[in-house]
């Protein structure tokens, strides 16, 4: 970021007083939003949501990547499509919307599902990318892009009454760094078999879960950019410094013994201060109490196709077609899928 | 029938999620009493054991391998124990204590 | 519910097909979102998300109460209004983005802030509410107004980073029986001092945390219609039958000593089979880990104004204007805070 | 200074959210060693006596009437013990034990 390079005009400040007064956000987050490209993969029951809240938090630039047109049966749930805009590309759809609400974002459209040659050069320009899609294997082949590309990944997911959400190859440091985040194929090296896989059209979801879903992907975007993503998309946090009076780290366990005279350990930095961030599930259970869990993850797998040093996936292998994501899946009719 | 020692048993919290209690009753959270030693073993009780377990004497669906496949979770299936990654806590190995909550969860892909 | 008086059309068919699969929803579920009538209580930050997923679910009647303009400040979370509406009624303008997602839903406004007065017609009708203002004296109407009509609520707030979600007054039974759910008076007895009252104005809010409340507003009120609320208010859970394997309520705590041989336990039921439902606090903190506690709160108190054998505050009492809501809450500048 | 007796303190998971944090040196989560023995009652310390403590001892913030308000949480604050409204534990009366979680929580209004 080059001070002065960027400044907000007056209608910004009026768009996003609100936001900009937070100490969370201040004016140095809300022009990192606005230098900052996120492309959000699938326009749907997820997409949708985060695309309304990223257009409103101001990023600069969001593309859009889709293939499909709007259906009837879309519009419980991806409800920035309308009646009107059954039959129209869903990436030109939610592109009208993001322009009404707010003009100053530029949007990029692709009108295609992304494939093993494209992903690269698709996905490059962007800052972040959002997982919004609906399929396994458009789960494994965006999170080898995007350890290929070291972008940080958010994805999601909902079925029926439940969704899941991870912060992927956060920080985004080259494979084999042992210190970069865990990527999709670190938490399930294998995929599932294609019998246990059902879509959102098979088994059904309620709009509102994969809602939540999808605006928790638009906050842990904004709050991973205004945080400050390097170019090489490692994190920036040292940018943000703990508080004074809480700038040291708590190493005793919760249930260690209280020893001495009456007095305020360390207390724990909050958790955007913390580096390493942990990797973490997000469990969401609408019908089960309490309805949230959050699940510590592991790290980077020693063995990881896509993230460790004896990494099988490369640009090379990518672009050329030899890795076959439908195959590896098992899937029978990859046709509108991936 | 209770082995012949004081404690043959230790109550293990599991919790299916993600579509897989659909496959156990309908029902998310079962409270199990797991024999404190694997017959197949003579070694205490492992998660391991606790999967084998489930599936004998828990799991009503017939379709055994949408849980387990080759003798193990199947792929797709995060194992959790006591809220963490059980590759964090040893995996199948994990020693099982009375008390301890073991989750599953089925990854989702919808969207 | 007259067996045969609602009826679905091909294309409520076609719309709501991906959720009339779930088991939890069914044709049944369907058909109660089709004959409830909801009421949302304010048309920002919260109610726009919560519009949105109730309309796409088909709710059949949406109530929505605001007497607010759009403005462009709002536009960073309030992301059902556009650019183009900075200036319209936003009952209005949240009226024509549901009837453009779907026009099976009936919209009724009430361009106005909710008055002492006006309070107990207006929600008559409905048969649920939501609390998706901002302001202290605002919950306190409304919930005084949803207890005496027996009526539940659903109650959202949000500033910063912060959330919380609670659902009032269910059951919604007569002021005097314990067994009702606690309203609003019996958490917060006494209002806040004026001085620590900080709305998203003054402290600002980060527009992705008020829409994931907002959002989940929608389905918590989507999951009390499904389970049947009846005339009275009341809540029918008693038309969903726990599964026959989970039939049995589990009495022994986690902790407990194992006896006997192996075998398994009298499972817990789902959330949704227990009765009473235990009154919770959602809380939401998007910087902090985990980011979603759930908090036990108190049943009724025995001696709430509002809810309790010796209540105090009466349709009477609120349509002659005696309970001064503004004087209450200690502001002195009631004007447009209600 | 710490009391003549074995154990002086017991160790108190405190947290703040709604926006109390800001009072508290903008920290979340603190981790308190309490005095086992209230001085002013010499009775064990209670949920009460935390209030007071902290707001002497912890409290950075001038404004203390955000917090205490006639000697009492102010309204407008829920208070937690171990996740639990405390009118469902005994409200200030509640005997902290070792590893109490309270959490203060600000009513929001926003939205
Ligand atoms: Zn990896
Ligand atoms: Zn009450």
């Amino acid at each position: 970021e080059q001070p002065g390079r960027w400044e907000l005009e007056l209608e910004e400040y009026r768009r996003y007083g609100r936001q900009l007064i937070l100490p969370e956000m201040g004016l140095q987050g809300q022009l990192r939003l606005k230098d900052a490209k996120i492309c959000i993969v699938g326009a749907g029951g997820l997409g949708c949501p985060a695309a309304a809240y990223l257009a409103g938090a101001g990023v600069g630039t969001i593309g859009l990547v889709d293939g499909d047109t709007v259906e009837i049966s879309n519009l419980h749930r991806q409800v920035l499509h309308s009646t009107a805009k059954v039959g129209m590309p869903k990436v030109d759809s939610v592109s009208e919307y993001i322009t009404a609400l707010n003009p100053n974002v530029k949007v990029i459209t692709h009108l295609s599902h992304l494939s093993p040659t494209t992903a690269l050069d698709t996905l490059h320009p962007y800052t972040l990318i959002l997982d919004c899609t609906d399929s396994p294997q458009s789960r494994y082949l965006i999170s080898d892009a995007c350890v290929l590309l070291h972008k940080p990944l958010v994805s999601a997911s909902a079925l029926r009454t439940d969704g899941q959400l991870m912060i992927l190859n956060h920080p985004a440091l080259p494979a084999g760094n042992p210190l970069g985040g865990p990527c999709y194929r670190c938490i399930f090296p294998k995929p599932p078999p294609p019998t246990s896989v059902v879509s959102c059209g098979e088994g059904g979801v309620l709009g509102s879960v994969v809602g939540v879903m999808g605006v928790l992907q638009a906050l842990e975007a904004i709050k991973l950019v205004v945080a400050g993503l390097q170019a090489d998309g490692s994190s920036g946090r040292e940018t943000r410094q703990p508080e004074a009076s809480g700038a040291g780290v708590q190493t005793k366990a919760r249930e260690g013994e209280g020893e001495g005279g009456p007095g305020v350990e360390t207390p724990q930095p909050d958790a955007q201060t913390q580096c390493p961030p942990q990797p973490e599930l997000l469990i969401f259970s609408a019908m089960a109490s309490p309805p949230f869990r959050s699940i510590r993850l592991r790290s980077r797998r020693a063995a990881c196709a896509a993230c460790s040093a004896v990494a099988s996936v490369t640009p090379e292998s990518l672009k050329s077609g030899s890795l076959d994501y439908a195959q590896f899946c098992g899937v029978l009719d990859p046709v509108n899928l991936l | 029938s209770p082995l012949p020692v004081e404690r043959s048993t230790i109550l293990i919290n599991v919790e299916f999620t993600g579509g897989l209690e659909m496959l156990f009753s309908h029902t998310r959270i079962h409270r199990i009493s797991l024999p404190t030693v694997d017959p197949s073993t003579q070694q205490s009780a492992t998660v391991g054991y606790l999967v084998h377990w489930l599936c004998q004497n828990l799991m009503a669906d017939t379709r055994k391998e949408l849980f387990v496949l080759d003798g193990r979770v199947r792929p797709g299936i995060l194992v959790l124990i006591n809220d963490a990654d059980w590759e964090l806590e040893g995996e199948e190995e994990y020693v099982l204590k009375e008390g301890d909550g073991v989750m599953f969860v089925s990854t989702l892909h919808g969207g």
